[in-house]
């Protein structure tokens, strides 16, 4: 082994080690831009590890595709926040595309200097799969979500017969390439039903539940990479691909955890529909109240807690939100906010909207941290979050989403729902909270209504 | 020979890296967990290692075009992957602003 | 080459390794760190491992005599480890006796 | 590859896992015992998959050497738990002891054949240094503890002088030989040092400060077995040891913390005496107490801390600890334990001794989760403690234990201390507690002194 090829793998030894304390940087807001450091550092130890590789012929092609590359990357990722995970899908279809296009060039290359032992043959399959079908999935995904795709589910008869035929043909051709991997014909068979395969899988799933699926193809895209690894014997690949598998495995686990879906659901069932169980109840009798109203309320409080959901991000209400908490602790009076884990449509979503509206983030509480205080609130504020404080999750056994933890906004002394209407949120089922006799609803769109609220108090801030 | 015992040292590499992956994501914070996904997203692309060396190797067309794309691809993700992050994570602070 | 190849295999199992070590011991309780000392103890007469080939291939007198001698150390080691964690392990318990 | 051969490294995989989920489930009294399991399955594992392998010519010899090692081991494993810090010394001996003979073995057979590449040779040198110190600084640390060698340090003039350069002629032979392997009369010099070595190290430091040593000692015998795992080209033999590593490092560290001593003092300095500043200050008046007056006092009492230290262990007192609780909780008084992470000889030392006189380890309560209490505690029972408890800690910058994190035993409403003398403890300095208003002295084995206590309360528990 020469010299430069000792230099390579020390690059990558490096990188391997570059990537761990990257994420591992991640777990608190102080070293998490140091973690971004270590990660890009890594990275480019793993490049020039690699541009120094003797069998390299020429650079000229790769410099072109890495401008290539840089062009479309840059304004990928200017996207606002509310579209990032259009912005993950498309990211993993990009990922799982590369891996797919590495097995069959390798497949290629190998096939014509007979190096295709039935080892590295089953690698290149399962990479291959991989990539393929996380390339049309997360497509699919992306556009579901932004909505370029219907984003209802879509079903037809039969359809769990139809994808277990095809699964079963493309398992049993590469099976037969493994035994023999010269069958180069039945290659392009693997390929066009792994392809097939990717659409076939997220087509009958809505795109509320998009947020899954994407962790999922996470975990699809660094399984791919790991299988490149294999292929190409390279540990560096093999160490990133297997850390990026454990955060998309881990993240569809908490996803799942908090929205009471069992784990089988989501590796096989989450490729399902969700029963949205529509039921309409008797219509119950709410009060209503003003912005100023609510002003008022809020001026005698001491206590507040503030809980976001999906509203606040459709509306961009997060600025509003921050100028409440202004107001608020300006008259000093303490104000929290109660974050769900899967309110929104993506993990970690109500901390990034709010982050970028700069509430710092020592003011947001996770929900078991805070529920026990909830009974010592004044006024829970929940702005547009439906599901997660639906407080049927904890004693109506028949209703959907029973036994997932919420945060309990109805033991606060008062209530204040800002939404539109009257209309279920994600799941599909109504809230008793509305109803509860300590709920107020102050109904409108949320960025209209908190600026309301805002205006009222700060109207008033000089008599105060 | 060779390679089958080199399969081992993979297998050896993949369960360590799984280990230290699920321990170093758990310990992620929740508040982070949106740059998370992009983070990793970024890091995943290190399948431009595999791909810069098809496309160097230049072996015939086909995969000196296979391997041009997948580069363009992952350096895709790498550019837009650790940007979008930085971007995210910038917003973060233990203070509101001016304060 | 096929040496030197394995040679960062070993360094890329070596590093994923101290990883998973130091996060795993950190999250071992402070009640059971004399255990621990023991256990660990146990695990590290894996050095039976090497022994055993040592004394098994008899290449010559000497190296028997070597293997044989590490192999009993390092099965001491495994056998008063496991023992001695264990019967530690046994008296901890969540509430008094006979209760 | 043959079919055995991949049946040989398929179980040094899951060995290797095995031995991981061992150590995890040690993070929880409720899973330890099944970590123990996991350990055995490993180990019995990779001891078949090694038998399976064919360059075994016999097995006559192994399996004599195992049954001796049996022989010896089990009766091993029946020490009492005072003596637990010496058992682990000697082992430590036993593991260096073979991956020094192995190192030494190899060597000569690789001398023979020609396979002395200078990679090999260097992780031989490294496996052999480590090996052969370990051994004989273990059995310094095991005799010192075991009190058949002098506990007190033994110095001598320009020691680290002599020292530096007995290492420098160790690593100058050591760098010979891997740039000329064959020198073989070098590796008798490089064996000889290395044992030297481990003597002279352990030398200069005194019994107490044995503990530290030993998990320094842990981490170089991992160590060893890491550099075996080079040596042999075996990646079992790299995890286990870097497991065994990083606990050894980790306990030294969290040793150093407790104590206050900087990290690169355990590294280089633990090798180096503890300064004992022997402050004689003036003789505080202290109020002292029958066992009689302490039963009294605690029968009054509704929340009660003990803090057990080195005097307990050394009275074999947990017994009669044990037996004080049940006291308290049949009169329905609250009775914790604060164990502080380095009272006793080693750590987890308080824990295992209470755990042996069934005291339920839901009892046990850590020094960061009770300090905050400590003011709202009636009676703080110190048995045996000392430094640990040493409020200058907190306050005296010019105290050799000034920063060291300490029981706030000082701030109960009452502290009971007892111990046989004034005299001090561990650190050589006064302990300003006991001449404190709210402390009185039961001077005292603590064994006997709570003996009479429980006595003096399970005769009256008739009348209470
Ligand atoms: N975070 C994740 O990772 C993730 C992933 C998958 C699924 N989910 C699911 O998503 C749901 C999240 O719960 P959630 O409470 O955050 O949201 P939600 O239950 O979907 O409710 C959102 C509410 O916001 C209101 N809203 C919409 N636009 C608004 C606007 N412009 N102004 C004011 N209000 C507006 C809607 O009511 P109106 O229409 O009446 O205004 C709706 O009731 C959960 O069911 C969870 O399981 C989350
Ligand atoms: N745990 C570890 O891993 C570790 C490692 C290295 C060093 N250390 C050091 O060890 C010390 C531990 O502190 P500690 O408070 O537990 O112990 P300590 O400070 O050494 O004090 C022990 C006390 O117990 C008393 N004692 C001894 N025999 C007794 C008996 N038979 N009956 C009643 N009392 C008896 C002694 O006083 P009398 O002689 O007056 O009775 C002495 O003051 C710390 O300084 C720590 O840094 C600990």
């Amino acid at each position: 082994m020469s010299a430069i090829e000792h230099l390579t793998q020390a690059s990558y030894l490096a990188a391997a080690a570059l990537f761990v304390f990257s994420l591992r940087w991640l777990s608190s807001p102080k070293t998490a831009r140091q973690g971004v450091v270590a990660g890009v550092a890594g990275m480019s130890l793993a490049v020039f590890g690699t541009l120094l590789h003797p069998e390299i012929v020429s650079y000229t092609w790769i410099v072109v595709a890495l401008v290539i590359g840089t062009v479309i990357g840059v304004p990928l990722s200017w996207v606002p926040l509310t579209a990032v995970p259009q912005r993950t899908a498309l990211s993993h279809a990009f990922g799982g595309m590369a891996a797919g296009l590495v097995g069959t060039a390798k497949y290629m290359l190998w096939l014509q200097d007979g190096g295709l032992t039935s080892f590295r043959m089953f690698a290149i399959i399962v990479e291959v799969l991989l990539g393929y079908l996380t390339l049309t999935g997360s497509l699919m995904a992306a556009g579901k979500l932004q909505e370029v795709l219907p984003t209802r589910p879509i079903t037809y008869k039969n359809q769990n017969i139809f994808n277990g035929l095809l699964m079963l043909v493309a398992l049993a051709s590469g099976a037969y390439l493994v035994w023999r991997p010269e069958t180069w014909q039945l290659f392009p068979v693997v390929i066009v039903l792994s392809l097939a395969f990717g659409v076939l899988l997220v087509l009958p799933i809505g795109g509320a539940d998009m947020p899954t699926v994407i962790s999922l193809l996470n975990a699809y895209a660094g399984l791919a990479a790991v299988a490149m690894g294999f292929v190409l014997d390279n540990k560096l690949l093999i160490v990133a691909g297997a850390l990026d598998g454990s955060s998309g495995f881990i993240l569809s686990v908490i996803m799942c955890k908090a929205m009471n879906r069992s784990f089988s659901n989501v590796l096989f069932g989450a490729f399902g529909q969700v029963s949205a169980t529509a039921a309409v109840g008797e219509a119950k009798a709410v009060k209503s109240a003003t912005p100023q109203d609510v002003a008022d309320i809020l001026e005698n409080a001491s206590r507040v807690v503030v809980i976001p959901g999906y509203g606040m991000a459709v509306a961009q209400a997060q600025h509003r939100v921050r100028e409440l908490y202004e107001q608020l602790a300006k008259r000093g009076i303490e104000c929290r906010f109660a974050i769900h884990p899967v309110a929104g449509r993506m993990p970690g979503h109500m901390n990034v909207l709010l982050a970028e509206a700069e509430v710092p983030y020592t003011a947001l509480a996770e929900m078991d941290d805070i529920n026990p205080d909830m009974p010592q609130v004044d006024v829970a504020i929940v702005v547009g979050a439906n599901d997660v404080v639906n407080p049927a999750a904890r004693h109506d056994k028949s209703s959907p989403i029973f036994g997932m933890p919420i945060i309990n906004a109805d033991r606060a002394k008062t209530v204040i729902a800002i939404k539109r209407t009257m209309n279920p949120g994600f799941a599909g089922i109504d809230n008793e909270l509305y109803s509860a006799d300590n709920c107020l609803m102050a109904f409108g769109d949320a960025k209209a209504v908190l600026g309301d609220i805002v205006k009222a108090m700060s109207g008033e801030s000089g008599i105060h | 020979m060779h390679t089958t015992l080199d399969l081992w040292s993979m297998l050896f590499v993949f369960m360590l890296a799984t280990f230290v992956g699920f321990q170093v994501i758990q310990s992620v914070s929740r508040l982070l967990h949106t740059p998370l996904m992009s983070l990793t997203n970024a890091i995943s692309a290190i399948a431009i290692v595999g791909s810069i060396i098809i496309a160097g190797e230049e072996k015939d067309t086909t995969s000196l075009i296979l391997g041009c794309v997948a580069v363009a691809a992952s350096m895709t993700n790498i550019v837009s992957g650790f940007l979008i992050t930085d971007r995210m994570l910038k917003m973060f602070r233990e203070k509101g602003r001016q304060q």
